[in-house]
């Protein structure tokens, strides 16, 4: 059984001149001890969905309108706000895109990556910090003893990286949310952190959902792709078969559109601009920025389905990019 | 501008502009046609009709020596509105100026400012105020002088602090390397992006100027009798307080009814610019 | 990719040194210390070619945006010198300086704050095109759309601004303001790091096309490497303040030289599906650059150093006529 | 060590800005058109009097020399003489620093205690009815004018209820508080306000800041994401706001000490004006301006209290 299980999940964002949906009935699974990378530009509501499943949206002004999220067997959205609390401390934890305003300014980093054990496993503050300390040597930070105390001002992007994934390890997650961990930071420190993930996963057995806009980091660290675009998941597949054989023309224009280090000469880019999602029509989304398109994609609506085994796209006619692979 | 164009700017007034505006258009337009308003003399007193309570003939009374109260608190509006704008806007221009230049320039001209507005801020602004007036004698010109002394300074600390800001954004640095002199990218470009906060504290620093005469009034230092100041008004009602309250209190309550029209279109201007702090203050 | 690899020196930047200084406080003064100094760039020494385009890449902090800034004259240089077409750019009157601006653009990286807020599309190059005369009056409103076409954007968007706008249109504004002034040199910072792939991919092609079409000289500054490479001759690596390698775009990403460069070409995520098992290669952090190491200023996270490392400056080794990296044991 | 050169650095910047204004308190007496000892004794006084009080004030000397004599002498807490009430300038600002002070923390105490929930529940149910009358409450009580609010209080609690006194200092602690309850009330109607309102859109911004989401993140309840995270960090810009505003709360309790005939340095400085008084009022505004700076200090230090970011250089 997986581990998590997404339905059909709508979440969207009301303004007083629009309705945004900003996830349409995104579905999924993701098994035990897994990555799933989850890809898409922005807006495409990658960070949208990772709130949505922690219950973490605003509302005002966003609302989960529609979806089950089974997780360990429950509706996450039929728990209680204490009942769900304990999840989110205990057996989902995230991480995010920007460590430097992460942490809360006024408090020692060592304490606000103890705080979860000492609220959720009622530590003493003396474990706390014993424990506190040991999470900061597993994920590499110097001597912890002393940097226990220091304030985040004090440290760089990359430590700070660390503590926030200390932080979200402390209370041993069997789900990591991690929410593009690595964009703020520079090659050589993503580099770190990169394998930072990938060991405590092994370590651990722990299933993770992996957040980026870089095809690249997605390749390396993940199991499963799911493409995003303009709200839904345009496809998902097993990492080798959505990079070798894209099976829907935005995974093909993402992968087009990098500079490949061997090419010369122009890139292929996507056409136009990501559409207005407050004014989205029945049709593909993605239709008019699409190379392959017939008139009929704009007004029929399409839905993810499986076209090889674990290969699902939402496309009416995947066929037609073999002609366009390189 | 276009009839549909001020339609549309008028659909993104928040209430509380709207309210706040269109009070204080009331009691602007009720402050230019006060002598029509009223049958009576703001100053013509009337010893056999003194301490009158409130009545058909006088709504709000009259005074001590026989003067129609509510004429005086109509006429009042041009005196405090006056003053409290002459005080605040006057001020707001070359500090905004000198602010901005501060921030932008830096070097020894922001030194020197920051020194001087450290020492204008180590001054309780009312006390340093009767202070210069102890020294000129007081009356409406030296309130003049001793805002247009101090009162720019809040301004230039509020623009230094913005410029500072906008002075390291791209754009900024775009229109130097365009060739832009100094005094084009300060003014035409920075300058718009800086004024803002400005605008919005002004409502405020309305209220607290129109505060800061009446005050000045009640205490025998600013608008001499028996001009109708509002403050002055209250002070002179302050001895008949427990037999004739209407003098004392319905003046004090035309300041509050006009400062608070001018905060809810600080409220308001400060939502529509896009301030999220400082909606007053 | 033809490469005008021996064409004049059009940009020649030497021993260039940028400092940037807290200034002292009061308790500095009165326990008589100095300033405290960040050397951004400390002796940097580059050439540009005619019709090159010359790759700037570098983690943050290293000096590469603050290289480009002195470039344009909106970063006063500490000492060293920088000629254009064999003229210093640091020794310019006001008036020469103003004439420098027409050959010199630069477009920044952040499209939401390269554009004054409070100005249309039109009004922003308008206002170049009148400022400097570049058109008679009556000519400004033909060129503008003559601009807009060449960076690609439709007429109608004229009138709009920058709000209106999106990130890559933003960017092509950005572009057509630099390129009214008919530069042969254009210094561009990050110009697509704060776009999504496919958007990017567009402006690099128009980059790439304006810069065929137009003959233009430029300095790519990224720290994306993919990108750098697909858009520069060569490519000049900065670290703490200095350019630590220097070649073609092959030699410097095919047979990177310094520690450094192979490590951050071997940091880079790869398209291939396979997950990696791989110790990251280049352990540690950047050192502050209040604190620049002594000797090599790599040395603290180099897997090579040796104890010489730790106390002598590496000297610049050449490796081939055009590929230099500064190195005790350049080499693979 | 960071935190002692930090406090130092910041007594050290106090250094020019004392300079300062012990220059504009010094020239005050100097800047009056005509002879300011003529004035002071409205003229009633002959030559030889008025050459003594000059001699005895030292206005006969260089004026450099007498603003040395006159930093000099306010080192050691000599501010020279009233000619007016007889007696050393320094005994009749101390007598009356002790209430004005009192006056002061008992107006911000009680502003503190009606804004800090009232600015907390309006965060929380921000844009809601509850929100918008807090705000329209706010709007009202700032623009009325302390000597106004005083009056009416005075009238109402003082002549008509009879529940506080409408005057005078008292002399235990709790006489204090009980004497000084309309005065400190009315300044606190004045400062509640700026507080509730810059409470409010401090919390708010701070309520959108990552590490609030990173809270909520980690399963915190609500209550202890307020109380541990939101709230101190929100008080880091209200304590700006309180420093800015320090000098205008003074400048209220002036007129609000006249009003209920308090005995404290703001009717001291009236009645001088009134008198022509110059000493006094030089002596007072420089008394005034070490009170700002030293609220001031204060502030700085809490703030560094709170946030360790100000020691980074």
């Amino acid at each position: 059984m997986a581990l998590l299980e997404v339905r059909g999940l709508c979440t969207e964002f009301r303004t007083p001149d629009a309705v945004i949906p900003a996830n349409a009935g995104v579905s999924f699974n993701l098994d035990a001890g897994r990555t799933l990378g989850i890809v898409g530009e922005s807006g495409s509501g990658k960070s949208v969905l990772c709130r949505a499943l922690l219950g973490l949206i605003q509302s005002p002004p966003g609302f989960v309108t529609a979806g089950e999220i089974v997780f360990d067997g429950r509706d996450l959205r039929h728990l209680d706000e204490t009942t769900l609390r304990r999840v989110r401390g205990t057996a989902i934890a995230m991480i995010f895109q920007n460590p430097m305003s992460g942490l809360n300014p006024v408090w020692p980093v060592g304490d606000q990556i103890s705080e979860g054990l000492r609220v959720h496993r009622g530590l003493s503050p003396s474990a706390a910090r014993a424990r506190g300390i040991a999470m900061m040597r597993q994920v590499g930070i110097p001597s912890p003893e002393v940097r226990y105390d220091e304030y985040p001002h004090q440290w760089s992007g990359g430590m700070l990286q660390r503590a926030m994934i200390a932080m979200a390890m402390a209370c041993e997650p069997k789900l990591l949310l991690a929410d593009e961990p690595t964009t703020a930071l520079d090659v050589t420190i993503q580099d770190q952190i990169l394998a930072l993930l990938v060991e405590l996963q092994e370590r651990t057995g722990m299933a993770m959902i992996l957040v980026s806009h870089d095809m690249a980091v997605i390749a390396e660290t993940s199991d499963h792709v799911a493409v995003m675009y303009a709200g839904r998941m345009v496809e998902v597949a097993p990492t080798a078969a959505a990079f070798r054989t894209p099976r829907h023309p935005y995974t093909l224009g993402l992968l087009q559109s990098i500079p490949r280090a061997a090419g010369d000469g122009r890139l292929t880019p996507i056409p136009g601009q990501p559409p207005n999602l407050a004014r989205l029509g029945d049709g593909c989304p993605f239709a008019d920025r699409c190379a392959v398109a017939s008139p009929e994609c704009r007004t029929r609506p399409v839905a993810l389905r499986e076209i090889d085994p674990g290969h699902w796209t939402a496309c009416h006619f995947p066929e037609r990019l073999a002609g366009l692979q390189a | 501008m276009t009839a549909i164009a001020i339609r549309d700017e008028l659909a993104r007034w928040p209430a509380s502009l709207k309210i706040g505006a269109t009070f204080f258009l009331l009691i602007v337009v009720t402050g230019l046609f006060a002598p029509w308003l009223t049958p009576y003399d703001p100053y013509t007193q009337d010893l056999a009709g003194f301490l009158q309570p409130p009545s058909w003939r006088h709504p709000f009374g009259t005074d001590h020596v026989g003067r129609d109260v509510l004429t005086r608190v109509l006429h009042g509006i041009r005196i405090d509105l006056q003053i409290g704008f002459i005080t605040t806007y006057v001020p707001m221009t070359y500090g905004l100026l000198l602010g901005a230049l501060s921030g932008y320039l830096g070097g020894w001209f922001d030194t020197l400012m920051m020194r001087l507005l450290d020492v204008a801020v180590a001054f309780p602004f009312l006390v340093l105020i009767i202070v210069i007036i102890a020294i000129l004698g007081p009356g409406v010109h030296t309130i003049y002088i001793a805002v247009f002394l101090l009162a720019w300074t809040m301004y230039a600390r509020l623009a230094r602090a913005e410029m500072l800001v906008e002075r390291g954004k791209d754009y900024v640095l775009a229109a130097r390397t365009l060739g832009y002199p100094t005094s084009r990218v300060v003014f035409r470009h920075a300058m718009p992006n800086v004024i803002n906060s400005s605008i919005v504290f002004s409502m405020a620093d309305f209220v607290l100027n129109i505060l800061l005469v009446s005050s000045l009034s009640f205490l025998g230092l600013g608008v001499p009798p028996p001009l109708p100041e509002w403050g002055a008004m209250v002070a002179e009602g302050r001895d008949f307080i427990f037999d004739a309250w209407w003098i004392s209190t319905l003046p004090g309550l035309a300041i509050v009814v006009t400062g608070a029209s001018l905060s809810l279109i600080g409220d308001g201007l400060a939502h529509r610019l896009g301030q999220r702090q400082r909606s007053f203050l | 990719m033809t490469q005008p690899l021996d064409g004049d020196a059009a940009l020649v930047i030497d021993d260039l040194v940028v400092e940037y200084g807290a200034p002292r406080g009061l308790v500095d003064l009165a326990l008589g210390r100095t300033r405290r100094r960040v050397r951004a760039v400390d002796g940097v020494s580059l050439v540009v070619r005619r019709n090159e385009t010359v790759g700037l890449v570098g983690e943050s902090g290293c000096g590469k945006t603050t290289l480009g800034r002195a470039i344009v004259r909106i970063v006063e240089p500490t000492s060293g010198a920088i000629s254009l077409d064999g003229e210093n750019l640091l020794t310019l009157g006001s008036d020469e300086l103003r004439a420098m601006r027409r050959r010199v653009q630069m477009v920044f990286q952040d499209p939401y704050s390269s554009l004054n807020p409070r100005m249309s599309v039109e009004r922003t190059l308008a206002e170049v095109l009148r400022f400097h005369r570049i058109r008679p009056a009556a000519g400004v409103g033909d060129r503008v759309a003559e601009l807009l076409s060449l960076v690609g954007l439709a007429p109608e968007l004229a009138g709009r601004r920058p709000r209106a706008l999106s990130g890559g249109q933003r960017q092509r504004v950005g572009l057509a303001r630099a390129l009214a002034l008919e530069p042969t040199f254009l210094v561009l910072d990050e110009p697509v790091a704060a776009l999504d792939v496919s958007i990017q991919a567009q402006i690099l092609n128009l980059l790439r096309d304006l810069r065929d079409r137009l003959g233009l000289t430029m300095l790519f500054i990224a720290h994306e490497l993919s990108v750098i490479r697909h858009m520069s001759h060569r490519v000049a690596v900065m670290y703490l303040g200095r350019v630590v390698e220097v070649g073609t775009a092959a030699e410097v990403f095919d047979h990177p030289a310094h520690p450094y460069t192979q490590g951050l070409v071997r940091a880079i995520p790869r398209l291939t599906p396979e997950r990696r098992h791989r110790k990251p290669v280049i352990q540690g952090e950047v050192p502050s650059p209040l604190n620049i190491p002594p000797g090599c200023r790599f040395h603290t996270r180099c897997p090579k150093a040796q104890d010489i490392c730790r106390r002598i400056a590496p000297p610049d080794v050449a490796l081939s006529p055009s590929h230099r990296a500064e190195c005790h044991f350049p080499g693979p | 060590m960071a935190i002692i050169e930090y406090i130092l650095g910041r007594i050290l910047q106090m250094v020019p800005v004392l300079i300062g204004v012990s220059l504009v308190a010094f020239l005050s007496i100097h800047l009056v058109p005509g002879d300011p000892v003529q004035i002071m004794m409205h003229g009633r006084a002959t030559e030889e009097v008025l050459a003594t009080v000059r001699g005895e004030l030292g206005l006969d000397r260089p004026l450099p020399i007498q603003y040395l004599r006159f930093v000099g002498g306010a080192m050691v807490g000599d501010l020279g003489k009233s000619i007016i009430q007889k007696a050393p300038v320094d005994e009749i600002i101390g007598e009356r620093l002790g209430p004005s002070l009192f006056l002061l923390v008992y107006s911000a105490v009680l502003a503190v205690v009606i804004a800090l929930p009232l600015a907390v529940v309006a965060a929380l149910k921000a844009e809601g009815p509850i929100d918008h009358g807090i705000r329209i409450v706010g709007i009202i009580g700032f623009a009325m004018p302390p000597f106004w609010v005083g009056l009416l209080l005075m009238v109402l609690f003082g002549l008509v209820l009879r529940w506080f006194p409408i005057s005078g200092y008292g002399r235990t602690f709790i006489e204090h508080l009980w004497h000084l309850f309309l005065p400190s009330l009315t300044i606190a109607a004045f400062l509640a306000p700026i507080l509730v309102q810059s409470l409010r859109s401090a919390m708010l911004d701070v309520m959108t800041a990552d590490y609030i989401e990173v809270a909520r993140a980690k399963g915190l309840s609500r209550r202890r994401i307020v109380l541990k995270h939101v709230l101190r960090n929100a008080a880091i810009p209200v304590i700006t706001v309180l420093a800015v505003n320090i000098g205008w709360l003074l400048g209220g309790a002036v007129v609000v000490e006249y009003v209920f005939a308090f005995p404290g340095l703001g009717s001291l400085l009236v009645r001088a004006v009134g008198h022509r008084d110059y000493p006094v009022i030089q002596g007072l505004s420089l008394v005034f301006a070490v009170i700002v700076m030293v609220i001031n200090l204060l502030a700085d230090l809490s703030y560094m209290a709170i946030d360790r970011r100000v020691l980074r250089r």
